[in-house]
């Protein structure tokens, strides 16, 4: 037993593999092999000869940890195989209900139209990034181009996903509020007015 | 050898490194924390140096046993801030007793802190990853089924006119300061002591500073003793233990570290320090 | 009916432990055999033999992750040979720059158990604010209810994360008080010492 492991560890791309394991295995992103390379204090041709060394040895199949290159650089996941056990792991519980900045915001969005957060910021009169973060997250809206073309504020929409948790059919069955506007558009001045003169 | 000897005594402590002399001065001037200092590892320097003599020099010795017992008296002291007065009902060897208990305590609990160090140390090359894996698999946020009029509900409520300026809401609205007077009275006429932020922890931020006006106000006509073991830690209240309108004597507060002087100075320092922890807690 | 499954199962304790190897590489904390087990939907005996075989192989000097058993479950950390290489990955961690104060607190709260900051107050013989404000921004320790129920002061205990950064299996893995710091007995030695080059 002892002796096969001395061969290896006498071979130097081993011992770099070892390092790239390790950083691999505590690092919260992806790692280039720059990255790599700097942190290991090696050559990018060695760690990229032990990054084949452990392609193989962590792939799909063998280990139940997988090494994957993606976009921003190498980094380990769960083998396919354990997605189930994974997905167990990950389960959070039904939620009740959303915060009532969450219900604000959304509120906005769905009868007012798409709009930015510095939009919605101003119709209620305090930021909005945390409660269209956590709206975003939970898939009940999403970005639908930006104000004024290029270089805008993004916009968001809800999401048929915010259809179905609302049992709505479509936007067009939310509840009707005649009496504050019409349309979006003077439901949204309506807003921005009775916004306006809380501030002031 | 002389006695200032001891006074050059050099010191090589973990809170500490220079000569004894410096060492007390810097107590004195409470720019140094007598539990910071090891009392023992000043005696065993003593004793070394005693040792490189040849003769025992008696005057020495005894300058050293009026100091060091001086500097325990003070550590002695620095533990027990708040419960002088509860430790001076105790019987002389309880009391003796209870200190004992204490130091062991506190030292237990330095050399606890000096392992934790020590593990830190040695523990330095373990690195593990705080958070989610990059690739881990995006937990799913499911929420239950929602009414559409929630939705609605929020909108109207945005979309409510705000009420004219009044500045009504500027008034605070707050209970007499005698109803406070009362119940600290009764409380006091069933309990010989009581913990002002568990009493009034509960009641709202306004209510809290008129009890403490109420409380104030029980100091200043002597009905009550006051006591906090430090800023920001709670007060305590007690009866007064002469019921006269004097305030009683300025050792029985020794809890609040006042300089010595005239009674209205050590009690316009009193309140400064309550108000202080109102404040900063509000 | 059995023998086909047996077939494909070939080696059932390597196939748990490939999803425990799944787990473990995703998880944020470390996980107890009883998250594991859950989470694998198996027994927790067959977790713990995929344990026993995952030990062996992700041991220190074998491999660059490790599984250690610590706060409470098992996690994979990097090999302590790595460690430099992490180091310049990395800033700094969490519990660099504890103050003496913040040690002696977090010392109390974790012998004494769940205790208020008047009661760290009360032993260290100084307000103890700032030091359980710092360790819990560090997480280090967290809040535990209240003394005595509604009202009463607010008591603090240790987290798993204490556990982790200190290596602990648990808090039982603390040294007893009484073994800690040889102090007198080092102090009597060197007294003794001092007696007998006098008397030589």
């Amino acid at each position: 037993m002892d002796s096969p492991l001395r061969l290896i560890a006498a071979n130097p791309v081993d011992h770099v593999a070892r390092t790239v394991e390790s950083l691999l295995v505590v690092a919260s992103a992806p790692l280039s092999v720059h990255e790599l390379a700097d942190a290991a204090n090696d050559d990018p041709e060695r760690i990229e000869t032990a990054l084949g060394l452990l392609r193989e040895r962590y792939s799909e199949g063998r280990c139940g940890i997988v090494l994957e290159q993606v976009a921003g650089g190498f980094a380990f996941r769960a083998s396919r195989e354990a997605a189930e056990a994974c997905a167990r792991l990950f389960e959070r519980p039904v939620e009740r209900g959303l915060s009532q900045a969450a219900l604000e915001t959304l509120a906005i969005v769905a009868y007012v139209g798409p709009c930015s957060r510095p939009e919605v910021a101003r119709i209620r009169g305090v930021a909005a990034d945390s409660a269209v973060a956590s709206l975003v997250e939970r898939g009940l809206i999403t970005e639908a181009g930006r104000e004024g073309g290029l270089g805008g504020a993004v916009r968001y929409r809800t999401t048929p996903l915010f259809e179905r948790v609302f049992g709505l059919e479509s936007l067009a069955s939310l509840p009707r509020l005649d009496d504050l506007g019409a349309s979006p558009e003077e439901l949204r001045d309506r807003l921005l007015e009775v916004a306006e003169a809380r501030a002031s | 050898m002389p006695a200032a000897t001891v006074r050059q005594l050099a010191l090589d402590l973990d809170a500490f490194e220079g000569p004894f002399d410096l060492l007390l001065t810097l107590l004195l001037k409470e720019e140094l924390e007598p539990r910071e200092v090891d009392v023992a590892a000043i005696v065993v320097s003593f004793v070394e140096l005693m040792a490189e003599r040849d003769e025992l020099d008696l005057e020495v010795c005894g300058e050293f046993l009026v100091l060091i017992s001086a500097l325990l008296e003070l550590k002695a002291r620095a533990l027990f801030p708040d419960e002088a007065s509860e430790l001076a009902e105790l019987e002389p060897e309880e009391a003796a007793e209870e200190l004992a208990r204490r130091l062991a305590e506190y030292r237990r609990m330095k050399e606890a802190a000096a392992w934790l160090v020590q593990r830190l140390s040695s523990e330095s090359d373990r690195w593990f990853r705080l958070g989610p894996a990059p690739l881990a698999p995006q937990p799913e946020r499911t929420l239950a089924a929602q009414d559409p009029e929630a939705l609605a509900g929020a909108l109207r409520t945005l979309a409510a006119p705000p009420l004219a300026v009044s500045l009504g809401h500027m008034a605070l609205r707050f209970p007499p300061v005698s109803q406070f007077l009362e119940r600290f009275r009764s409380l006091l006429s069933r309990r010989r002591r009581f913990d002002f932020d568990t009493e009034v922890g509960m009641l709202p931020r306004v209510e809290q500073a008129v009890a403490l006006l109420a409380l104030l106000e029980l100091r200043k006509s002597g009905e009550i003793d006051l006591s906090q073991a430090a800023p920001f830690a709670p007060i305590r209240v007690s009866k007064a233990s002469r019921s006269s309108a004097a305030p009683g004597p300025a050792e029985r507060r020794s809890a609040l570290p006042a300089p010595r002087g005239r009674e209205e100075g050590i009690e316009a320092l009193d309140s400064e320090r309550i108000l202080e922890w109102t404040a900063r807690s509000a």
